[in-house]
């Protein structure tokens, strides 16, 4: 394990006027890597994703140093760590509802070729990997499900050649059956060598596929793992699998 | 050193002789604040500004002569940026600078604001150019003295021209307020006076700050009208683009413009499309009687000495404004309002800018009215016919 | 033929309602920026244009694009010192400084330009056409045509290119733009932008009808306003619409009731609409 | 701070205010500055709540402002009420309007509001310039001095006017914070910053933006009332822009929601038009900059500049903020 991580994010700082909501001196994930973030609603699972692209939809005040290659990205407006390869699936609204799955998919900006391990994905790349968009291109965002909308917010993301990928709560307000579907389908991109921060409130999902765990609580990483020695974990374990799991 | 002057000119003189023998005390005593209120920006800016300078020229003139009552005249100049409000404020502060006289009124609102509070102030208002004929009823200022002409002197002089072309299908363009409505009311009410039997065939009404006049236009052109009676005060906008769209549009007939719209600014905005167009006014700087007039003579020279302007009839009321009540106010010895505004309405002065004039009872200048027709863009007055 | 004439007026109207209002719709499609100095910078493309023309000796089809390139500048430094607004989204305060804009612009253009009217004189403003009883000039076909055009380019460009697509991803949620590596602000700079150019681009046009005033923008902005919201806010095919219905609607109600009330009847129907149907014109942000 | 002690504050500095004049000078341009400065301010206080707590922009309160002057125009020329009747005939009349309004803008926010609002203005100006019931584009004239007969008191002048003028702004200044203090103030607040938590909360927000309208809009009236009889004539320029940047800027100038914010917004503009005018167009120019500025830059205002300030002196503060203004 002495290869350098693809994201790493040292003393990162969330404020919210002056209440702090996250303080992680340091997270990494590495290559090929899908890393869970998991805890309770409000631990800050959303605000450390967020963080890490600068990114918000309130207007939060951040510090510290995320680094993607070993490049500081920290001075770079979210539109520019995006452009380098830090891409985020938000929670909630995840595409554009009055534009086409087409248009949706159709690149916003240059997306690069390969190289520096970032994976072009072709519009017809995307669309053998989602044979549902397909069927469905030129339906407007607005008209698609749930499980469709998450797909498209992937989809899109893959099409922006992503580096690594910061991915909050895919799972809600999804069917447990298509919780199961979404994450696998997270898990075989990993495999085919995507890297990942995963968010999931469902950790009894996410624990099924994420190499390492994080467990967030009030903002601060309270314990961290692979997800098998995890598993055992007495506050994974008591809090969020129930304890006849053990 | 007056005495070689005409008859005319002798108010003045006999001012001027005043002066003299009062100049000792002249020297020491503060001169004589006087107010002046037009628009000074916005639209009516440039016109406020001319009006404004006329002002200053006519001071020269009384202050050369020895000034008032021995003393030297000071003229305090205010913008009324065309509002109401704004007009207010500034009769406010020139009140408390001490002021002995206002003299104000390019819009009719402006001056309507303006009097009650001049008024309450007891200090004499004179009203040189706004027409609104509120301003003489007494509500506002029951002193009130105003020079320019009313819309029913204004509207006997259309009404004989119209009855002397033997037109009788008459069109109506009319600014949709107090003045427009106003104006067009007196023409149809002399053209009654006159017996004259007419169609009004087609009347259009328009907002003040109208300036594309194709759809009125269109439904006056289909009515065929003989004459086409133009009012509208908006001089810098309205006027010039009613009488280029008018000519564009082929308009039929005799295009008559109101009383006093059509000043020698509004033929520089309409260019070609002026000529001959129809007006009528009351004042022509270079024109008989004026021309000869040592008094007009006179003005004329002094604000082309100090403006390099020649005075249009807004500027020669503003000044005669300030040289009637200097004769006022040298003649009852006294700058307080009662006797002088008393003196001036109902009052005649001989030898003012107008010539000899009388002012009615209700402190209105009379005014005598000559037509013209614009011909290679300048005003050409008609020769008296009847 | 009076009926005909008063449809010419209409037509030739309409399109110069709509051409006037084209900036302020993808303005507030895009960056749902009210901007209520619109009619300020309508004045200031008028007054560049006649500055070039009768003060420089520009031709005039070199005048619209000098003037085009002020309204650019002008758009440039609002949005510029709005900024941080925008991002926010305080569409409070973005309404209050235009108005201040609009009222800066005034006195500015007052000072430079002098408070007389003026005549801005075309080649083709000066030529009519008469046809029959008819009777209209070569600037009104050309705003027509200009008017067109302009719809059906911006259309397309909207619809159907990148740049396109970024302005409606800007409009629908800017945060999520970001996501997808959207350069917002450049968006926001670049629609104000255009909102300069295209309104003096319109003034160039529209203004040779009639004279002007460097305080005229007021009934400009109005008009505007009621193209733009009847429309469909931000709506580039409904204000085309909206701009023409509304010509119509201002020549046949000046032909057969009044010009004095034609503006007010129009504020009336655009109340109604309102009213009736508040929800009904928040229709899809993004320009189209 | 104690209330006891703030409150006692509060009344000495209610007191000096009205010696603000006569410290002044006492010259009749100090008076007509100081009465202007005062309708203004009550004028824009009616502007502030929907501003700064609704945090809706209302473009139609020159509407408010014209119904009030106008309604007393009418009652005091046709009907020959006095200044108490027809503050009571313009506060109806103003319900009347900002009801109907109200009503019809429930369901609009933002930029859709204030196009609406704007709409409303301009149309009111269209109507109030051509009907002649309204005098028409001439006015309404001869309103009579103000005068309240049974207390012996008439006012003929600004300077005998202006202890009216100070009580009226005393009142909107009391109305204001004790509409900050109240459940409406209070559920308005949170209706502007947060609608889907003020309606989980149990507030309904189109009730309370309904009421905070109608709170308002006396407020603005009552201004128009007291600048019916001080100028003694209206027109329609009341509905003119001038009022409606004038109020914005007095709103926002000095920080929002701080309670004397309007009334120095409303001095500074005054006094720079009055004692420091370089014209018209100049004047417009400072206008819409200092607008702009505050907006763009100062997002709380002036105030939010000097407060630091405000520290080294924190038993002055109050008195400080209320005389400096007027003085400068």
């Amino acid at each position: 394990m002495n290869t350098r991580p693809v994201l790493e994010a040292t003393n990162l700082r969330v404020a919210y006027g002056g209440n702090i909501a996250l303080d992680v001196p340091r997270i990494a994930v590495r290559e090929r890597e899908l890393v869970g973030v998991v805890g309770a609603n409000g631990a800050g699972k959303s605000t450390l994703v967020n963080g890490l692209l600068g990114w918000s939809r309130g207007s939060p005040k951040v510090s510290g140093k995320v680094m993607l290659d070993g490049k500081d990205m920290s001075r770079l407006p979210p539109h520019e760590r995006v452009k380098a390869g830090l891409l985020l699936i938000p929670e909630g609204k995840l595409v554009f509802t009055q534009m086409s799955v087409e248009e949706n998919l159709a690149a916003s900006v240059n997306a690069p070729h390969d190289g520096q391990g970032r994976r072009h994905y072709s519009i017809d790349d995307v669309y053998t990997l989602f044979p549902r968009l397909y069927e469905r291109r030129h339906h407007l965002g607005s008209q698609l499900s749930g499980g469709e909308r998450q797909m498209l917010g992937i989809a899109r993301a893959l099409r922006l050649g992503p580096r690594a990928l910061l991915l909050d709560e895919p799972s809600i307000g999804l069917a447990p059956r298509l919780v199961s579907t979404v994450l696998e389908t997270v898990r075989s991109l990993v495999d085919s060598g995507l890297t990942v921060l995963l968010v999931e409130q469902n950790v009894r999902a996410a624990i099924e596929v994420v190499d390492r765990l994080v467990l967030l609580e009030r903002g601060r990483i309270i314990a961290e793992g692979p997800a098998s020695e995890m598993r055992d974990d007495p506050r994974i374990a008591e809090a969020y699998l129930g304890a006849h799991v053990a | 050193m007056k005495a070689t002057k005409t008859l005319k000119t002798l108010a003045i003189a006999s001012l001027g002789a005043l002066a003299l023998s009062a100049q000792g005390h002249a020297q020491a005593q503060q001169p004589i604040k006087v107010g002046v209120i037009f628009p000074l920006s916005g639209g009516a800016g440039p016109q406020g500004q001319h009006v404004t300078q006329a002002i200053q020229a006519m001071a020269a003139i009384i202050n050369e002569a020895g000034g008032v009552m021995g003393r030297q005249i000071e003229i305090l100049s205010r913008d009324d940026e065309s509002t109401p409000a704004v007009g207010v404020s500034r009769a406010n502060e020139l009140i408390s600078s001490g002021v002995s006289l206002i003299i104000e009124g390019w819009n009719s609102p402006v001056t309507l604001a303006m009097q009650p509070v001049i008024s309450r102030a007891n200090i004499l208002d004179i009203t040189a150019i706004s027409k609104a004929d509120p301003i003489l009823s007494g509500e506002g200022n029951p002193l009130a003295v105003r020079l320019n002409s009313s819309n029913s002197q204004d509207g006997a002089v259309i009404a004989k021209y119209i009855a002397g072309t033997k037109a009788k299908r008459i069109a109506f363009m009319t600014e949709n307020d107090a003045y427009g409505n106003g104006a067009q009311e007196s023409i149809e009410a002399e053209l009654k006076k006159l017996n004259y039997a007419y169609d009004k065939v087609a009347e259009e009404k328009f907002p003040f700050n109208q300036a594309d006049f194709r759809v009125a236009l269109t439904n006056v052109r289909a009515a065929n009208p003989e004459v086409t009676i133009a009012i509208n005060a908006n001089e810098g906008l309205g006027m010039p683009a009613l009488i280029r769209q008018a000519k564009q549009s082929r308009l039929p007939g005799q295009l008559v413009t109101a009383v006093g719209t059509v000043a020698p600014s509004v033929i520089s905005v309409a260019g070609e499309a002026a000529n001959g167009v129809i007006g009528a006014d009351i004042y022509f700087p270079d024109v008989e009687p004026f021309a000869s007039n040592e008094a007009n003579k006179k003005f004329v020279a002094k604000t082309q000495e100090m403006f390099k302007y020649t005075p249009d009839k807004y500027m020669a009321l503003g000044a005669t404004s300030l040289q009637v009540w200097a004769m006022a106010a040298n003649e009852v010895k006294s700058l307080d309002k009662e006797p002088v505004a008393k003196r001036i309405r109902g009052g005649s002065f001989k030898g003012t800018i107008f010539g000899d004039v009388t002012f009615a009872a209700n402190g209105q200048l009379e005014s005598n009215h000559k037509l013209f027709t614009i011909e290679n863009q300048k005003i050409v007055v008609r020769p008296v016919s009847n | 033929m009076n009926f005909t004439q008063q449809l010419v007026n209409g037509i030739v109207l309409g399109h110069a309602y709509a051409l006037i209002a084209i900036g302020w719709t993808v303005l507030l499609g895009v960056a749902r920026l009210v901007n209520f100095g619109h009619g300020q910078m309508y004045m200031l493309g008028a007054f560049v244009t006649w500055y070039g023309v009768s003060r420089l000796g520009l031709p005039y089809f070199v005048a619209i694009p000098v003037a085009m390139l002020v309204g650019v500048a002008v758009g440039y430094v609002m949005q510029r010192v709005m900024l941080q607004l925008t991002l926010k989204q305080d569409l409070v305060s973005i309404m209050i400084v235009t108005l201040g804009f609009g009222y800066v612009l005034h006195g500015a253009a007052a000072l430079f330009f002098g408070s007389t009217g003026q005549i801005l004189e075309t080649p083709f403003s000066t030529k009519d056409i008469y046809w029959g009883d008819l009777w209209f000039t070569y600037q009104d076909i050309a705003i027509v045509i200009v008017a067109i055009l302009f719809f059906a380019v911006l259309k397309y460009v909207i619809d159907r290119t990148r740049i396109g697509r970024l302005a409606r991803m800007v409009a629908e949620d800017p945060q999520l733009a970001q996501l997808a590596g959207v350069n917002v602000r450049r968006v926001y700079l670049g629609v104000f932008a255009f909102e300069g150019a295209a309104v003096a681009l319109a003034a160039a046009l529209v203004a040779p009808r009639t004279p002007i005033l460097t305080s005229m923008g007021f009934d400009e902005v109005i008009i505007t306003f009621v193209v733009v919201v009847l429309g469909g806010i931000g709506s580039v095919t409904g204000s085309y619409v909206a701009g023409l219905a509304l010509g119509l609607f201002t020549a046949f109600f000046g032909a057969f009731v009044s010009p004095a009330y034609a503006t007010a009847a129009a504020f009336a129907v655009l109340i109604a609409v309102l009213v009736v149907r508040p929800g009904g014109l928040a229709v899809s942000p993004g320009g189209r | 701070m104690n209330s006891g002690i703030k409150t006692v504050l509060f009344a000495a500095l209610a007191v000096i205010g009205f010696f603000v004049p006569t410290l002044l000078g006492g010259s009749g341009a100090v008076y007509a500055a100081c009465v202007l400065i005062a309708i203004f301010a009550v004028m824009s206080y009616g502007l502030d709540i929907v501003v700064s707590d609704l945090g809706e922009v209302s473009l139609a309160h020159t509407v408010f402002f014209a119904v009030g002057a106008y309604t007393t125009a009418l009652l005091s020329v046709s009907a020959g009420l006095g200044p108490v009747l027809s503050l009571a005939g313009a506060i109806l009349m103003v319900l009347l309007v900002a009801a109907a309004l109200g009503f019809v803008t429930l369901q609009l926010r933002e930029f859709v509001f204030s196009l609406v609002t704007y709409a409303v203005a301009v149309v009111a100006a269209t109507i109030a310039q051509n009907w002649d019931f309204l005098g028409g584009s001439d006015g309404l004239r001869g309103i009579p001095a103000f005068e309240l007969s049974w207390l012996g008191f008439k006012a003929r002048n600004d300077q005998e006017l202006w202890p009216v003028a100070y009580l009226l702004l005393l009142v909107a200044i009391y109305l204001v914070s004790a509409f900050r203090r109240s459940k409406l103030g209070q559920a308005a607040m949170m209706v502007h910053l947060n609608q889907r938590l003020a309606v989980t909360s149990g507030v309904d927000p189109q009730r309370i933006r309904l009421q905070v309208f109608l709170v308002s809009a006396p407020i603005t009236a009552s201004a128009g009332w007291l600048y019916a009889y001080q100028r003694a004539y209206i027109s329609a320029d009341v509905l003119e822009t001038y009022f409606l940047i004038l109020m914005l800027t007095a709103v926002v100038v000095m920080g929002r929601r701080l309670l004397l914010g309007p009334l120095l917004g409303v001095a500074l503009i005054q006094i720079q038009e009055k004692f420091f005018s370089f014209g018209g167009y100049v004047d417009k120019i400072i206008l819409g900059s200092v607008l702009i500025l505050t907006l763009a830059f100062l997002p709380n205002g002036l105030f939010g500049v000097v407060a630091p300030l405000r520290n080294l002196f924190i038993r002055r503060a109050t008195p400080v903020g209320k005389t400096i203004p007027e003085r400068s």
